[in-house]
């Protein structure tokens, strides 16, 4: 993108270039949250209800548009025409802050995130250090919102999301190292291109380490996102809705926008730093159908995920607090900062990497999904056997 | 106009934020909402990092301390008052001391704002890492220092921990 | 930058290191309260060190009405006293009377009786395996296992009509007989269900997480379970071996073979929320077996007992204690000779599971009371009556 | 408790078996309290159902102790706690059921306190079960027990007046300034 305003720095020179810079920037960033993070989040929330209905063998909504698709923009048309209720005894400023700040920490978290080789809002030299660091506001409005709601069970709440977040972080920085160290660099582009489009030049199988790394990282992300089995800060069946149950309405959308939002952080992340980001074979030179191309691999692949974070959600229960300190801080962490330094040892042993490991690595994932898929069959069976097949 | 460009006015809204945050904290009579001007100072020091395309630096700002200390201050002020009613409110303590600490920093600033040399980047500077700069200097020159602090810190980090569990077991 | 503390309230402890408690109302409105129940705890962050249970949100006053209205009439009321076993309920009113107005149970409407008893403490267990998980965070378990409780209440509505409060049995027998067809239905179901709580086990019981939340969290010793009067289920898993249907039987109960789960330590200590769970799961199994070998040797005959429409049973007083999926469930009985009882009291198993939670609250986890309250199978309605 | 697959399943026939079993214990667990507790220990009062032995008021506490203790009895278990009001007598019976699950065996013990000023010692410390169910009849009966730790009302508000059990009790025409007679729309008056 960046090119294409160099471009049009050249063409107006009369125009100051850093005006036109943060216009651009400005413009594309608009663009990203209107046609992409709000529609993508609210079809999450319409993916996550169908899939979890489909796992409990429900239905889901499938009343508004063909197969319920349209549902997420009524229900947010719902909770715009709601009443904003702000309750009496609330510290008001912030509690109408709150929710603002929470979706500002994790919209800000796109400017970094990669959708093309060409497609990213600014592809900042410090990106993935970015990201970490940007989506503390989420912490921070949290808090606000569990605080001001002048309610113990919000602040509860608000005070379990900070203590999970902050200490989430450390393992979710330290598995992005052994990433870093292999590609060499923070930025989320630059991560990318030390990649290629075939599975085995993926960064998870760079070393066992990595792969390791990988998995760490998905669990330290969906703490900090929130979600099932970590999803303490609004455990419904102890907190009510912790930190959100005071609010109402568009308000109370905002923190399921930024939670849904989230999740495609989540996976595109997961895609990036591990699994090639956008990488497509080159199969054309037409830059258009390349990056549409890009667009929808890095799409997928983080939807993938999404996906598999619905399935978890669906199917583990929560874990408490204390076995949430405890998992971070004498399991994660450490395994983390192992996974650190046997990644710079084995760089040290093949500084180019090693494509037998890289082959051995991806026949062992095989071989796990194939026994999965296996179990997953023989469970299939029995339910069709019992007489579950159609739900 | 050559005073007014685009740089100029995004340096001033920025730290026109940086010192709206301090303010907030010195004069807020809330101490939540002091923990929050800070956060807001805080974001506006980030953005003059990123001015000074100094990004490495303004995403540890970001972390740090956005991320860290003033969660940590909000945590620890929500704990001890959300919870139990307690009214926890600034005072000010004593107009001299106060009047001392504002001259010697003012001293402090002014000696450092002369020293400077006012040397500006004339042109913008393409994207180019500074990360790779710090870590450079870190494991370069400023090796011995780094690891003195580390020790530091490590130091600070077991006194914490012997601290509070004396607290606990007199507790029982 | 000085910071005054100003403490509104005297708190805690002079010297020493002071923990600062505060005061939750957990209820009457809360998720994991299973109807209408209040605690108030006192908690230091999340480390309870007292939960106090107020109860009395759903008090219908049941005991009440019993003096109000006649023997018959009252049949209806006891579906009310647990709503989520309904079946259990009349079974100890119908008991109740028939013993104080000597009344002769035709053999076909005791099978009838326990047919429906049994399936709805399946019924019962289903809800409260499915709700447990849900209050331990795993949604899916409840939808199945409300899946198969519908389909139960498919069967008990063909059998009576209604899916919830049956109100089917009455004083010397059954109001109906079974329909045509039903053994049939009955074990179809039963086939495909027992096989389905092998796959509950493994989609929950044996969840990692699911047995660290709840392995050694709460334990109740077995003489503390008696000292409080717990019963039933949670009464088992105590490792009581004791079931009134085997060890003062009732009814037809002695014509069955079937076992009683009893509580084994299996991942952590004999008595904790784990055991109080999975012996509710076998439970389910038993059940099963016992509905059908009632199924496979119903005997003919009629199904009600000729009794008088005004039923005035002679004066007298009478215990009856029925097993319900909540556990012993005692009825004292008084009856003046009159058209209507003299007297009427429940003691139901969720009365003495919640007077036992105050004192198994201190160091417990505010997410290990909503475990406990779920694996203790509280039912407000049936506490408060 | 085998002889209840012979009898042919009524519940009736159950119960008078069960009595039979039993009779020749109470006298004898009778007797054992009578000779620790004296004349607190009344008669064994013969029903149609089951029988109890009355014990005063002022000995309940005694004599759960000695029937929980002693190793001979056991009932190491209180299954229910009742009361019943009969304004006849002016007496408000309290009847506990106990149970042990050593000996699998039942007890039934009667009190009788004045009507006026019902006040029967708490059986608390002997079984904590007692704790909520003595709640329960002071709240619904106004039977005072001495030595209970906690005696509030449990199922009615604290503000309500009246014990709505006893057969004298009248509802109040309103709470708190709701009116508890709900007016028919056919001019039917219902409610108490």
């Amino acid at each position: 993108m960046l090119e294409f305003l160099n471009g049009l720095a050249a063409a107006n020179p009369e125009v100051p270039g850093v005006l036109l810079r943060v216009a651009g920037m400005l413009a594309f960033g608009a663009l990203v949250v209107f046609v992409f993070i709000l529609p993508v989040a609210g079809i999450t929330s319409w993916v996550e209800r169908r899939v979890w209905a489909r796992i409990q063998s429900r239905i889901g909504p499938n009343r508004v548009g063909p197969g319920g698709f349209l549902q997420w923009l009524a229900d947010g048309l719902k909770n715009l025409l709601k009443e904003d209720v702000i309750p009496q005894a609330v510290d008001e400023p912030l509690f109408r802050i709150a929710p603002y700040l929470v979706v500002a920490g994790f919209v800000a978290a796109f400017v970094a995130i990669p959708f093309g080789g060409s497609l990213i809002i600014a592809d900042l030299n410090i990106g993935i250090l970015y990201i970490t660091a940007i989506t503390s506001l989420v912490v921070v409005g949290i808090l606000m919102a569990g605080w001001s709601s002048n309610n113990k069970w919000s602040m509860l709440g608000g005070i379990r999301s900070a203590t999970q977040i902050i200490s989430y972080e450390i393992p979710l920085g330290l598995t992005i190292f052994p990433v870093v160290l292999v590609s060499g660099t923070l930025s989320t582009q630059g991560i990318t291109a030390a990649q290629g489009w075939a599975p085995h030049t993926w960064h998870m199988f760079h070393n066992p380490f990595l792969l390791v790394s990988f998995l760490l990282f998905f669990v330290c992300a969906l703490a900090e996102g929130n979600r099932t089995p970590f999803d303490l800060p609004e455990a419904e069946s102890e907190l009510v809705a912790g930190f959100a149950t005071e609010y109402s309405g568009m308000r109370s959308l905002l923190f399921f926008l930024a939670e849904w939002g989230n999740l495609y952080v989540i996976g595109a992340l997961v895609a990036t730093l591990f699994m090639g980001g956008w990488q497509v074979p080159r199969f054309t030179d037409d830059p258009t159908l390349l990056a549409v191309a890009q667009f929808f691999t890095i799409f997928l692949k983080a939807y993938f995920w999404v996906f598999v974070a619905m399935w978890v959600r669906a199917t583990l229960p929560r874990i408490r607090i204390d076995q949430l300190m405890a998992l971070c801080w004498k399991y994660l962490v450490p395994m983390a900062l192992l996974n650190t330094l046997g990644t710079a040892f084995f760089m040290v042993l093949f500084p180019e990497g090693s494509l037998v490991v890289r082959i051995a690595l991806v026949a062992v994932v095989l071989a796990i999904i194939f026994v999965f898929a296996r179990r997953v069959r023989f469970h299939l069976a029995r339910a069709r056997g019992l007489g579950y097949g159609a739900v | 106009m050559e005073g007014l460009s685009a740089e100029v006015v995004v340096f001033f809204f920025l730290a026109g934020v940086a010192v709206v945050g301090a303010c907030g904290v010195a004069f807020a009579t809330h101490i939540v909402y002091s923990a929050l001007s800070l956060m807001l100072s805080f974001l506006g020091v980030a953005g003059l990092y990123v001015m000074l395309d100094a990004d490495f630096v303004a995403g540890v700002q970001l972390l740090v301390y956005v991320g860290g200390v003033v969660v940590l201050t909000l945590f620890a002020v929500m704990l001890t008052q959300g919870i139990r009613d307690v009214k926890v409110s600034n005072r000010s303590a004593g107009r001299g001391f106060g009047l001392l600490t504002v001259v010697a920093v003012f001293a402090l600033l002014w000696r450092s704002f002369q020293a400077a040399q006012w040397h500006r980047p004339v042109e913008y500077l393409a994207a180019e890492s500074s990360t790779a700069a710090v870590g450079n200097a870190l494991l370069g020159r400023y090796v011995l220092p780094f690891e003195v602090a580390s020790l530091v810190l490590l130091a600070v980090l077991v006194g914490a921990v012997v601290l509070t569990r004396k607290e606990t077991a007199e507790s029982e | 930058m000085s910071v005054e503390i100003e403490f509104t309230d005297d708190h805690g402890s002079a010297g020493g290191f002071a923990t600062e408690e505060m005061t939750l109302n957990m209820g009457p409105q809360h998720p994991s309260t299973h109807g209408v129940l209040r605690f108030v705890v006192k908690a230091d962050g999340e480390v309870m060190r007292r939960a106090v249970p107020d109860v009395g949100y759903l008090h219908r006053s049941i005991e009440k009405i019993a003096e109000k209205v006649g023997w018959h009439g009252f049949m209806p009321y006891t579906d009310r006293v647990d709503y989520v076993a309904a079946m259990t309920c009349n079974q100890a009113w119908a008991m109740a009377a028939e013993s104080l107005g000597g009344v002769e149970v035709p053999r076909r409407a005791e099978y009838c009786r326990v047919i429906a008893a049994e399936l709805g403490r399946i019924c019962s267990h289903l809800l409260a395996f499915g709700a447990m998980g849900m209050d331990i965070g795993a949604f899916t378990p409840f939808t199945h296992a409300i899946r198969e409780r519908e389909m139960i209440n498919d069967l008990l509505e063909e059998l009576c009509g209604a899916r919830l409060t049956f109100n089917y049995l009455r004083i010397g027998g059954v109001a109906w007989d079974l329909p045509p067809d039903y053994a049939h239905k009955v074990l179809r179901f039963l086939d495909r269900f027992i096989p389905l709580v092998d796959e509950f086990d493994d989609l929950l019981s044996n969840n990692k997480i699911y047995i660290e939340r709840l392995a050694d969290v709460a334990v109740i010793s077995p003489e503390m379970a008696i000292a409080y009067n717990l019963v039933g289920p949670n009464l088992r898993a105590s490792g009581v071996d004791y079931d009134l249907r085997r060890d003062r039987p009732y009814s037809v109960y002695p014509d069955f073979d079937f076992t009683v789960p009893v509580g084994k330590g299996t991942w952590g200590s004999v008595g904790d929320c784990w055991e109080r769970y999975i012996v509710r799961l076998h439970e389910m199994r038993e059940s099963a077996k016992i509905v059908r070998q009632a199924l496979e040797g119903l005997p003919g005959g009629p199904v009600i007992a000729k009794v008088r429409r005004n039923f005035k049973p002679p004066a007298g007083e009478v215990h009856i204690r029925v097993e319900t999926p909540r556990g012993d469930q005692s009825w004292y009985v008084v009856s003046d000779g009159s058209e209507r009882p003299y007297r009427v009291h429940i003691r139901t198993g969720s009365f003495s599971a919640m007077s036992i939670i105050e004192s198994l609250s201190n160091g417990l986890m505010i997410a290990d009371l909503v475990a406990l309250i779920a694996s203790l199978d509280v039912v407000a309605p049936e506490v408060d009556r | 408790m085998a002889g209840a697959a012979e009898c042919g399943g009524g519940s009736v026939a159950l119960v008078e078996l069960s009595r039979v079993e039993r009779d020749m214990e109470i006298a004898a667990i009778r007797r054992l309290l009578h000779d620790k507790l004296g004349a607190a220990v009344g008669v064994v009062e013969e029903g149609p159902h089951y029988e109890s032995i009355r014990i005063d008021d002022d000995a309940v506490e005694r004599a759960a102790m000695l029937l929980r203790d002693t190793p001979e009895l056991r009932f190491d278990c209180l299954s229910n706690l009742s009361g019943c009001d009969y304004p006849g007598r002016g007496a408000i019976d309290i009847v506990y059921d106990l149970y042990s699950y050593e000996f699998d065996r039942s007890l039934v013990l009667r009190v009788s306190t004045r009507r006026g000023d019902p006040l029967v010692d708490s059986v608390e410390r002997v079984w904590p079960a007692a704790n909520w169910l003595e709640r329960e009849v002071f709240d619904l009966l106004g039977v005072r027990f001495r030595g209970h730790s906690d005696l509030r009302r449990i199922l009615l508000p604290e503000d309500w007046v009246g014990h709505p059990l006893r057969k004298d009790y009248v509802e109040p025409e309103q709470y708190h300034g709701i009116s508890t007679v709900r007016e028919s729309m056919l001019g039917i008056r219902s409610g108490s």
